[in-house]
């Protein structure tokens, strides 16, 4: 497996070494597997990948991000996300700074497009990961969001 | 009890544009009430959505999808008058579906 | 969510290695802030309010057990269409002028025989409840998506109700000396990163209107221009102004004609 | 002839236009309604309704007095400026960042004052980005004015009571209206005068 991503570095061997164990556990691929809880309970983006069998992704200018660069407001932030991937079947989310990054994984199946607007919490500024499955194979790329605060703050 | 979702399928081409709002509180777990009681989680897990019967989109996502969800995806070889089903699980298993009929783009 | 939220935010913002403060002049945030408001407008959650409004405007209810469905807004009883948009209005049988969610109050106590004290006893929407007039008047104020605002000044009270509102907004009083005026009485000024329109200017005075009802992303509620005001007059370090109160209607009345002629969207989406 | 007619008109208009907007003076009616609608909520009593002699006069000429007025008002305002005992006005500019961030305090669902709002209004510390603009930006206040005593006066005595300079000021009397503690005062001054200050960076 593959440890060049920034974020590996930074994490926590043997909390990775656990999420890997557990994503064992749990069949790491998503194909008919049920809501994977230790991914959703993973504490850093890196560990959430691993429970999913995505840590290995590459890097990849084909999936498009398109969120704001500063949100007016964290609790609702709007994404929307492209993946130009010939054959993506999947998309996936991870905010990485939010207590549990992992926030889900979009299927597409019978020729639906890879696109999906959804809209999310950020509680501090973060990178947003996306990771797209084609063929069996990941791909990642990441967009920065900054939140402010706004109103009179009382 | 689960209200209404709102559906909207319109079609462009021959592809579904599909825009579903959701009525549901999405707690995280880490908010407290007004007598300073963590409120519980509660929270969509699954999404489903069919295409007369047959599954094009589907999802699992966390309690960091905002309260009241938005989600809009789009879905090719749909004709005007198809029937598209929206279907949602939380973690509490309540469920909710709702279906609406995809109308010809103006 | 929001402590938690804001907390993070100080934290963030201690932390990140921030380059220059931006300049004061109008800036690219705002900007970045209408590109995706276009955004979260197109699909508003506010619509699910609209939806559950109409239920509540047709469903017999209440003691008397009747609809709303022969609630004069102005056009005539059971007339929803445009009547939003044609007030706040002077109403003879109460020989007052009210604004639309104060008609709707009304119309709930008339008809339907709930009382003022229930209706006004939590007329707020909170995270685990939304009541019963702010649904109403989301549906009430959809149906004039697309219509012109004409608050009407025909009746001498209507336009008393709009000089008086004048004078309310421009009152300065309170712990801290503040007037409606002290945030919307100029031009270009923002409150942290949330520009501030000047509601004095007809141009400007439409973003009083504009977006409301509105789907707030803060706590991810329904809110009304009651809702609305009030939360100014604590911000402003007032007492607190009765729920649906003349006071209020003619605040509305004030800012609503300043911004006659505009179009007005419908039940919007707010930060 | 034309013309004559057309200025005819125009005074016709005008006349008109006189009888549509009458000049009379609706604050009472304001006042009234306000008094009438109006109800105390926690530390926010009706009292608060009531006008100053600074509001007063604010109210009454739309903060524009004439020079008199305002002379006159501003020296008693002044006036109402109690100095720390101890002769020192800078505390922690630390602590007056946090107070500078706080935008609580003084509300009805408040317990009494709290924070200074400062960052609602004004541009303050350059890390943070999201400032308001209703006030002049407070950055490098020192670096700009001097860290002269007369200065650091100056500053404690805005925060104290802002309208002992400029009476129409849209900035409330933090020391007057006891929204603020001397303490809290201190550490905002420090935070605006501090060398150390990032303010002043």
């Amino acid at each position: 497996m593959h440890q060049t991503r920034r974020s590996f570095i930074r994490a926590g061997g043997a909390a990775a070494l656990l999420a890997a164990f557990g994503a064992a556990l749990l069949k790491p691929g998503r194909a008919l597997a049920a809501w994977n809880k230790g991914a959703f309970e993973a504490k850093s983006a890196v560990d959430a990948m691993r429970a999913l069998g995505m840590a290995n992704a590459e890097d990849s200018k084909a999936i498009d991000i398109r969120a704001p660069e500063i949100a007016e407001n964290g609790a609702v932030v709007p994404i929307d996300i492209t993946s130009s991937i010939p054959g993506t079947t999947s998309i996936s989310v991870f905010i990485e700074k939010n207590p549990f990054p992992y926030t889900g994984t979009f299927d597409f199946s019978q020729g639906s497009v890879p696109y999906v607007h959804l809209r999310v919490k950020i509680g501090e500024s973060s990178p947003v990961r996306v990771v797209a499955t084609a063929g069996g194979k990941h791909y990642t790329t990441v967009k920065e969001v900054k939140v402010t605060i706004g109103g009179c703050g009382g | 009890m689960a209200e209404p979702m709102k559906i909207r399928a319109t079609l462009q081409g021959d592809v579904a544009d599909v825009r579903v709002l959701m009525a549901h509180p999405m707690e995280t777990g880490q908010r407290k009430d007004a007598s300073g009681k963590l409120v519980p989680m509660h929270f969509i897990q699954t999404i489903t959505a069919q295409l007369n019967g047959k599954t094009v989109f589907s999802a699992d996502v966390s309690q960091a999808i905002s309260r009241n969800p938005v989600f809009a995806f789009k879905v090719k070889g749909a004709k005007a008058g198809d029937k598209l089903s929206v279907t949602w699980q939380d973690n509490k298993g309540e469920k909710r579906t709702d279906e609406v009929v995809i109308r010809a783009g103006s | 969510m929001r402590h938690a939220l804001v907390l993070g935010l100080f934290a963030a913002t201690a932390a990140a290695p921030w380059p220059q403060a931006a300049a004061q002049t109008p800036d690219p945030t705002a900007a970045e802030f209408d590109k995706f408001r276009e955004i979260m407008e197109q699909d508003n959650p506010a619509e699910l309010f609209e939806v559950k409004g109409e239920e509540l405007w047709k469903t017999p209810r209440g003691p008397k057990n009747a609809s709303l469905e022969k609630c004069d807004l102005g056009l005539g009883p059971g007339v929803v269409k445009g009547a939003y948009a044609q007030m706040p209005r002077y109403f003879a049988d109460v020989d007052r002028v009210m604004d639309a969610e104060a008609r709707i109050v009304h119309c709930m106590i008339t008809l339907q025989g709930f009382t003022y004290e229930e209706l006004a006893k939590a007329p707020f929407s909170s995270l685990v409840r939304t009541p019963e007039p702010v649904s109403i008047v989301t549906y009430v104020a959809a149906q004039s998506r697309g219509m012109k605002l004409a608050s009407p000044q025909n009746h001498p009270k209507e336009r008393a109700a709009y000089e008086t509102g004048k004078a309310i907004f421009h009152y300065r009083a309170g712990s801290f000396d503040f007037s409606c005026a002290s945030c919307h009485g100029v031009d270009d000024k923002r409150i942290r990163t949330q520009p501030l329109p000047n509601f004095t200017k007809p141009d400007q005075a439409i973003r009083a209107v504009q977006g409301w009802p509105g789907y707030r992303m803060t706590g991810g509620v329904m809110h009304s221009l009651q809702w609305r005001l009030n939360d100014c007059y604590r911000q402003q370090r007032f007492p607190e102004p009765g729920y649906t109160s003349e006071t209020l209607s003619a605040l509305l009345t004030y800012v609503t004609v300043n911004a006659n002629g505009h179009v007005y969207r419908g039940p919007g989406i707010k930060r | 002839m034309r013309l004559a007619s057309a200025g005819l008109l125009a005074v016709a208009a005008a006349l008109l236009a006189s009888c549509a907007t009458p000049q009379r003076d609706y604050q009472p009616d304001a006042l009234a309604m306000m008094k009438r609608d109006f109800h105390a909520r926690g530390i926010a009593g009706m009292d608060r309704l009531n006008q100053d002699s600074v509001q007063a006069a604010c109210n009454t000429y739309k903060d524009e007095p004439p020079q008199g007025v305002a002379e006159k008002l501003q020296k008693e305002q002044l006036a109402t400026i109690k100095w720390p005992a101890d002769g020192k006005l800078l505390g922690d500019w630390k602590s007056g960042e946090k107070i500078a961030q706080n935008g609580r305090g003084m509300a009805w669902n408040d317990k009494g004052g709290v924070g200074g709002s400062c960052y609602n209004c004004h541009q303050v510390g350059p890390r943070e980005s999201s400032f308001g603009t209703v006030g002049p930006s407070l950055y490098q206040f020192a670096k700009k004015r001097g860290y002269g005593a007369d200065i650091q006066r100056y500053a404690y005595g805005k925060i104290y009571n802002a309208k002992a300079y400029s009476l129409c000021s849209q900035m409330p009397r933090f020391g007057h209206v006891g929204a603020l503690t001397e303490q809290q005062m201190k550490d905002l001054t420090a935070l605006l005068m501090d060398p150390a200050s990032p303010v002043n960076q």
